[in-house]
């Protein structure tokens, strides 16, 4: 049973060290490596299972009869596309949380927004954005 | 003949891969990343040669064409924009 | 018959000394001991190896589709590999990579 | 069969390495152009398990587009990860160990690698996409014609979702006008205060990236000089790297070339829309690397790029409505050309895959420029 999942055990590996990059680094840039690698596991996941033994790809010709299955290789090639899509999303919310808080640790955001809390919420309009950067980058 | 290229180039990509590893300092890793390229291009073609289908060396083609824009990124977005935008350094030399 | 014989045994020599040449680059790459001096044994035998592998491959393709794209992949190739190391290079020279081996202070 | 064997494991190993060495390493620089490294490999792996149109894609994407986004967003942020506290790593790996668990019990149920006789090969829908299509479609690349034809409403939601990333990127990080005079007039206050402090708090990038940024905040005083400046500057490092600048500018026709290349013989070969835009993305973003953003500008004005943004997704959407209005279904291309049912489907799929191709091109670059842009005027 082992020798023909052989792959599927690398793929479950790289999920997991991908998974633990997401949730134990509180880098936000790093988190989103993390799902970069997650993902690729996620990608070789289905290709994996649309692998068939001397099998080709799936580009038909004459006097082939076998082909892996072109539907993992659609579904994940536009994940790809989305992949870096989303990505892109989450490190433009990087740069924006960067420039308001001074920080990219998930820890020291949340802190700041503890302390913001209790400073009060009147604080926070226009011009703490600005404030919270100069306070950010100048502190020990 | 082939089988030994791919053998030689996976062992040369994992001897590459442990200068990525262990750098040190970003240009090591750098170079190390460069050399793995080339690496993946050279195994792409031997298993397309293997294989016997000429649309594989469509893959590593583009790996030849682009191989080096992360490089370039790194080059550019670190080292060089450092320069371009009010330059402290660059103009002193 | 002889002369099939005689692609053959050219493209395995050929690919035998591209292999070597991309397998000591590699082993160069690892062992010697700072960053000019590893740009050499990487982006030297980068070319080469490369070039004598994809000659060999050449001689095996089967068909002008595959002979075009392999070409066309060596040609790229001897731009692209080389000009990134020598971009490489030159920054790292502009940014203070110094020569004696095992600097690890200047880590960012 | 056991050269794939040695190919897939030693293949995963090295990218298992690569995973792992990005993990520890805390320099963010570093850990991204590993991450493009696991892209390589991961390429090369689809190559191996015969997934062409798949691999052609991460190509570009991992180790050009991606990494380039990767590395202008922590050119904008901080490039040191903190150490992490002790707990979090433990919290976080009892976590993945219990997805680890979870799926190597859900594992005993999956089918064995490669073998012929899997539910995913003895599917009456594998005998759809393999052998009908080519009497349905006649296109040899079944990607393409699952992608474009079978699946074309999953494809148009794909397309869709980029189209938003494509939107919502730009609406984050541009600054608009108004914005920008604001900021300018905040920095003015800031100035006396601000600007005296010197930005000590990480290490030497960072300080003089803060000084060039209080010196850009006091450059509108004395601007010209510091455009002088600027432009010697610009001309000792466009000299200094005359080599790099000259074979971009021979690669790049080649690589817009390969592109169309990719997007109109995506029916016979490894290629299609999604491939096409991202190959043309990164042509693109390699140029404005090497020349700078304002040469690419001056080819594709910044409303241009962002008009075309949506022409993929309306030339996708436009030709469903087309289908309906000619009496079939939505993004039925049959009714394209009367009576061919098959020539139809060929015209349909290249118009899909030219709009994909337009919308994936268009929004990789808009989303670069974002960022490249932000960089530029702080």
């Amino acid at each position: 049973m082992t020798g023909g999942h052989y792959i599927f055990w690398f793929v479950f590996v790289l999920m997991v060290i991908g998974l633990y990059a997401v949730i134990s680094h509180g880098n936000l840039v790093k988190k989103l490596i993390g799902l970069n690698l997650f993902q690729i596991g996620v990608f070789m996941f289905y290709i994996a299972l649309g692998k068939v033994e001397d099998g080709r790809a799936p580009i038909v010709e004459e006097g082939v009869e076998v082909y892996s299955h072109p539907l993992p290789h659609v579904l994940i090639l536009t994940a790809i596309v989305v992949g870096v899509a989303t990505t892109s999303l989450g490190l433009a919310l990087a740069i924006r949380i960067y420039e308001a808080y001074g920080t990219i640790e998930e820890d020291e955001v949340i802190e700041r927004d503890k302390a913001a809390e209790q400073d009060g919420t009147a604080e926070l309009n226009g011009t703490a954005e600005r404030d919270g950067v100069r306070g950010g980058e100048a502190g020990p | 003949m082939l089988a030994a290229a791919v053998i030689a180039l996976l062992v040369a990509m994992a001897l590459t891969l442990v200068r990525a590893f262990v750098g040190p300092r970003l240009y090591n890793r750098l170079l190390a990343i460069n050399v793995f390229g080339t690496k993946t291009v050279l195994f792409i073609s031997v298993v397309g040669v293997l294989s016997g289908r000429p649309y594989i060396f469509d893959i590593a083609l583009l790996y030849a064409l682009v191989n080096f824009v992360s490089t370039i990124a790194v080059l550019r977005l670190t080292h060089l924009d450092e320069l371009l935008p009010s330059s402290d350094e660059g103009t002193a030399r | 018959m002889s002369l099939s014989l005689l692609i053959d045994i050219a493209s395995g020599a050929l690919l035998l000394a591209g292999c070597l040449l991309v397998v000591s680059g590699a082993v160069g790459l690892l062992r010697l001991p700072d960053f000019y001096t590893r740009t050499h044994a990487g982006s030297l035998t980068d070319a080469a190896g490369a070039t004598l592998l994809l000659l060999g491959l050449l001689l095996q393709a089967d068909g002008w589709q595959s002979g075009v794209r392999l070409v066309l992949i060596m040609l790229f190739l001897l731009v692209t590999s080389p000009t990134a190391a020598h971009a490489l290079a030159q920054a790292a020279r502009r940014d203070g990579e110094r020569l004696p081996a095992g600097d690890d202070e200047g880590r960012r | 069969m056991s050269l794939l064997v040695l190919m897939d494991v030693s293949l995963f190993t090295l990218l298992l390495a690569t995973a792992l060495a990005i993990t520890r390493l805390r320099a963010l620089y570093e850990a991204t152009m590993l991450t493009a490294l696991a892209g390589l490999l991961s390429a090369s792996l689809f190559v191996v398990l015969d997934a062409l149109d798949v691999a052609i894609t991460e190509a570009a994407v991992g180790t050009g587009i991606s990494t380039v986004l990767f590395i202008a967003a922590l050119r904008l942020t901080r490039s040191r990860e903190a150490v992490t506290p002790r707990r979090r790593l433990w919290s976080g790996g009892a976590v993945a160990v219990l997805l680890g668990a979870t799926l190597l019990y859900a594992a005993q149920d999956l089918p064995p690698f490669a073998e012929p006789d899997t539910p995913v090969q003895t599917n009456p829908v594998t005998q759809t996409y393999l052998h009908e299509s080519q009497e349905d479609i006649g296109v040899p690349n079944t990607v393409a014609a699952v992608l474009a034809s079978y699946r074309g409403y999953d494809t148009l939601g794909e397309l869709v979702v980029i189209f938003t990333a494509g939107v919502t990127v730009p609406l984050l990080l541009l600054r608009t006008r108004r914005r920008a005079e604001r900021d300018e007039a905040h920095a003015g206050e800031e100035g006396a205060e601000g600007g005296t402090e010197p930005g000590t708090e990480h290490g030497t990038e960072h300080g003089r990236e803060h000084s060039a940024e209080h010196g850009a905040e006091h450059g509108a005083e004395h601007g010209t000089e510091k455009g002088a400046e600027h432009r010697s500057a610009r001309a000792v490092v466009m000299s200094e790297y005359r080599v790099l600048r000259v074979a971009s500018k021979v690669l790049m026709p080649f690589i817009l070339l390969f592109a169309c290349y990719v997007l109109f013989h995506g029916d016979y070969g490894p290629g299609g829309g999604f491939q096409a835009g991202v190959i043309f993305a990164a042509g693109f973003v390699l140029y404005s690397l090497v020349f700078g953003i304002g040469e690419v500008e001056r080819v594709l004005p910044w409303p241009v790029m962002l008009g075309l943004v949506p022409v993929g997704v309306l030339l996708y959407a436009g030709l469903g409505v087309a289908n309906m209005a000619l009496g079939g279904a939505f993004l039925d291309y049959d009714t394209l050309v009367p009576g061919h049912p098959e020539e139809g489907q060929h015209y349909g799929i290249l118009i899909i895959e030219t709009g994909v191709g337009i919308t994936v091109a268009a929004v990789l670059i808009a989303v670069y420029y974002s960022f490249a842009n932000r960089g530029a005027r702080r």
